[in-house]
């Protein structure tokens, strides 16, 4: 419990370094992290996605998406919003709704989740470019459970 | 026996079937919400499945959620504890179409013992004596004094539509009774628009005394003896204990008798509990039935040494009950307090927050039921149950010596519990004396005579 | 019964006597060391003393400061716990000038059979089998060729000097002894510079069982049936257990009958405890007696009911046993697993330190009997126990598994302690079956077979 | 619980160091860090002990005598060796052995202390001027309790 996961440390790190991160929190149980990095002129925010050009549009995130570890590294997940099995595709023949490069949009669907017999396809919600899928076919997930990494537009 | 279930709960009632199921060696799978995912209980399921966020309307009484993790998990049953689906005949159905056993009775007799009007019928059915009074509203005077003088004064006059105490009136006497009829009438008009009114003795001073009924699916039904329930307030019970200190031998064995016909013409299976008001005279009158394991069962487990819980699953399995009425044997004196986190200086107002502090008490006799933890933090989501203390000792004279022990033992830190309040009732003489009714802690603590 | 007693000891036991004492309303004086000043269990008592420093020769073991603290504090009575002071016949002696009553045995009968040589004197006039042997030193091999014929092979050969396994001997038949005893006597006298030794039969994989007594002052002496304790390490008594898996039931009666008759003719008083050998055959010898209350004796408070360290009180206050020899009852199966802060991996090291970490076990028939609490720190000034984990289930197949899952759920952070040892002996086939000899442990887990 | 991890800390450092973190906290359990670096605006350290001044002398205390708190202030005690009661003269009709104000030599008797019917004179084993008598006549004492408080010469 008090030993330090110095792996997960590095880890952090290197995601903050990488993505140029200059702040991160981290919360879980009992486990709390804050990392700050750069140099003196902390306080001043900058912003969290890409640097400003001349694009306008910010994608907007579902209020229900909140911010995960992932998603300040400018990563958006969708999660379960029921208990089930996870499909990837609506039949064993059939290739998969979505696999990493593809757009989603917020009405495509990305998967099926299996409850009470009943097939719920289940809608992206946000619109990006799925990232990585976080689940395998027949799994069993939970409420919440994050299903897909998407990088917004 | 079953390979694996469900627990559809949380807390201590979720703890304690965890521990039930790994004596049987049955695999469990714990659901919680995003409030509980922290919870320490959680490690030692087999598996756990978050099913929605804090509130219980999105998570504990999901019924459909809850199915769909036993069916991702590939469940033989599904355990309700208390409170959330528990007494909820919708789910018992939902739990067989999908054909997952449901550990408690099937909806049927649930139905039938659940819904107070029926039960009712049913008691009389089974000759289990109800609350005296008329079956319908009284339309007139002279009918409702000839019922008083049937049944008795004090008589009590309730609103049909009433709650509350609102439109309510006590009568003494034939006199007496002819204004209330009146007043009651009008307040009741006034209240809820509805002048009708119906007419119940008034049961004074009653004692809660509850039997514990277990029942196979093969035809057997045994009682397991009386918990007496008396320390309540506003029908929360705060101490239970066994046997009841004010039951005399003849009543005791009568009213046990009666829970076990009226179960059995109920065709009622699994644990359940039958509640009674018993008078200053010994009579007894049928309330109410529990058609589920209830908060405290401990008490009778502690003196007859049955575990109601693994009985619970046995049952559910289809086992057939090996003990017969002439094993269940009582030994000693049981009580229990629950410790809630509750203000009860201010009117009982829950405290949730942090546990920072927690010393439980142990030793000869004493079961600590709780499913808290140093580093806890108590919801304000749930119910402000947080443990159950519970001392058996070979007489009641012991335990509460034991009991006022482990008070002084136990710290809850720092939020503010039920500890100080039980260290208080527990020293009155009239607890002592095991002369508490239901109006009690009432009288005692929140209206205390000037 | 007392006013007020002062307890002379630390830790769980001297919890365990303040929980005794709340229940017969006694009050209670807790001397400790400077290094226990803050210990959580102190605070339960109603004056704690602090005499002296943290070595047990400066604190715990100081009889004159002990007796001061009692003067002081106007005790009636002194609980000597288990272990430092508890079997001092001059202890007992003092108490007695002081005119403070000690809560054991009297010195004489203390001594009696606190002495092995006397003890086994003892036992023979009582009619109670001890290992059979010479009574004086082999001079002759013939002498020994003769015994070892009379008694049986296997024998053992001792050196009067030995200890450690130095100059001990086991011959399986007459060439084997011959050789045996030259060999043996070089080895003693190379080690001890005295070639003295002597025979006694060896007990093959014995088990260790031990009977527990109760005697009043009025000549009333009752056993509490036996504990079973093969599960040890160099005579440490690790896991415990009643009733004993391997004795059958004329064994059992005739050992219990055994000890009663050997503490009748010790005309001792109080709690005390005859340990025997019982050999694959059924065979049983008696070894030694512990005149004080054991560690384990929450396993046999636990099947009978009755609480042992209330019987001792009751009984130094001139109380007559209550109980006749048909009233102890045994109900169900008890096994207590000693928690010490010990690495078993490291050859049971101990890992004194802090304990940030402590989640006890609940729920029904478990009991916990511990004065640590999150914050306490172990102190390497004194023993490596640091509680006992009881489990009192109807069978012992229900006990192991549910001692198992409450050894799961018991955790204790970050020092390391015996919970893993424990784990790893319950799940083991010959523990299960009942099948452990005293050898048990150091084959296992210390020199396992290659 | 109280030992601290230093090679923990050295990593926790040396990773700060190496990827430019000014701020890291880590908490989990027990367990909490906060670790910052560099930047010009972290308090300059004050001085913890009064600036040197001309007093010399330091007063001694013997090795015996832990320091308690009043002994900060600059005086000693004189702490019962035994568990027993405490007598402040040596019978009820004289006077006090040490009062307030009285100066006492390592072998002056302070009081006496019965134990087990042994009445045992204690000596000051100190010396310097009784400032506080923290126990009343017959009262109980046990091992280790500040008997007498005492300020040195």
């Amino acid at each position: 419990m008090s030993e330090i996961d110095f792996n997960a440390m590095e880890r952090l790190v290197g995601l903050m370094k990488e993505n140029d991160l200059n702040e991160l929190d981290y919360k879980c149980g009992d486990l709390e992290i804050t990392l700050k990095r750069g140099g003196s002129t902390v306080m001043a925010p900058l912003p969290m996605m890409a640097p400003p050009t001349a694009q306008v549009a910010v994608p907007t995130v579902p209020t229900t998406h909140q911010p995960a570890i992932d998603e300040l590294a400018g990563m958006l997940t969708i999660k379960s919003p029921m208990v089930g099995t996870y499909y990837s595709s609506s039949s064993p023949d059939t290739p998969p709704f979505v696999k990493p490069g593809d757009r989603v949009s917020a009405e495509s669907t990305v998967c099926i989740i299996e409850a009470m017999k009943v097939f719920n396809e289940i809608k992206a919600e946000i619109q990006g470019t799925i990232e990585r899928v976080l689940v395998s076919n027949t799994q069993a997930v939970e409420y919440g459970q994050p299903l897909f990494l998407v990088r917004p537009d | 026996m079953f390979a694996r279930i469900l627990i559809a709960n949380r807390g201590e009632i979720a703890l304690r079937i965890l521990r039930a199921c790994r004596e049987l060696g049955v695999q469990t799978v714990c659901v919680f919400s995003e409030e509980d995912r922290h919870a320490r209980y959680l490690t030692l399921a087999d598996h756990s499945v978050c099913i929605g966020p804090a509130s219980p309307s999105q998570s504990y009484l999901r019924g459909d959620r809850i199915i769909a993790a036993a069916e991702v998990y590939n469940v033989d049953a599904i355990h309700p504890g208390y409170g959330f689906l528990a007494e909820n005949p919708q789910f018992a159905e939902q739990c067989r179409d999908s054909k997952i056993q449901f550990i408690g009775p099937d909806a049927e007799s649930m139905r039938l013992l659940g819904n107070k009007a029926e039960a009712k019928k049913l008691a009389k059915k089974a000759g289990v004596p109800t609350v005296p009074g008329s079956e319908d509203v009284i339309e007139d005077d002279e009918e409702a004094v000839t019922l008083a003088r049937k049944i008795g004064y004090p008589v009590i006059i309730k609103a049909v539509a009433g709650g509350g105490g609102r439109g309510m009136r006590v009568a003494h006497n034939e006199a007496n009774l002819r204004s209330a009829l009146y007043q009651a009438r009008m307040e009741a008009e006034a209240a809820f628009k509805d002048a009708a009114i119906y007419l119940e003795k008034m049961i004074e001073r009653p004692r809660h005394v509850e039997v514990q009924i277990m029942a196979d699916s093969k035809g057997n039904t045994l009682h397991l003896y009386e918990r007496d329930c008396s320390v309540q307030r506003r029908f929360q019970k705060l101490i239970e204990e066994s046997p009841s200190p004010a039951l005399d031998e003849r009543t005791r064995t009568e009213l046990c008798k009666a829970a076990v016909r009226l179960c059995k013409t109920a065709n009622y299976v699994n644990a359940g509990t039958v509640e009674f008001l018993v008078d200053q005279a010994h009579n007894y009158y049928f309330i109410e039935a529990n058609t589920r394991i209830q908060v405290e069962h401990p008490v009778t487990e502690m003196i007859t040494g049955h575990d109601l819980v693994q009985w619970q699953l046995r049952i559910a399995a289809g086992e057939e009950l090996t003990l017969k009425q002439r094993d269940i044997i009582v030994n000693g004196a049981a009580i229990e307090c629950r410790i809630n986190a509750e203000d009860h200086a201010e009117g009982f107002r829950p405290c949730p927050g942090p546990v920072d502090v927690l010393y439980p008490p142990g030793g000869m006799g004493i079961r600590w039921d709780s499913y808290i933890v140093p580093g806890s933090r108590i919801s304000p989501a749930y119910d402000s149950m947080i443990g159950k203390l519970i001392v058996h000792r070979p007489t009641r004279e012991q335990a509460i010596r034991t009991l006022q022990w482990c008070l002084n033992e136990l710290e809850i830190k720092p939020i503010k519990t039920t500890i100080p309040f039980h260290r208080a009732i527990l020293s009155l003489p009239e607890f002592i004396d095991g002369q508490v009714d239901t109006g009690f802690v009432e009288r005692s603590f929140i209206n205390p005579p000037k």
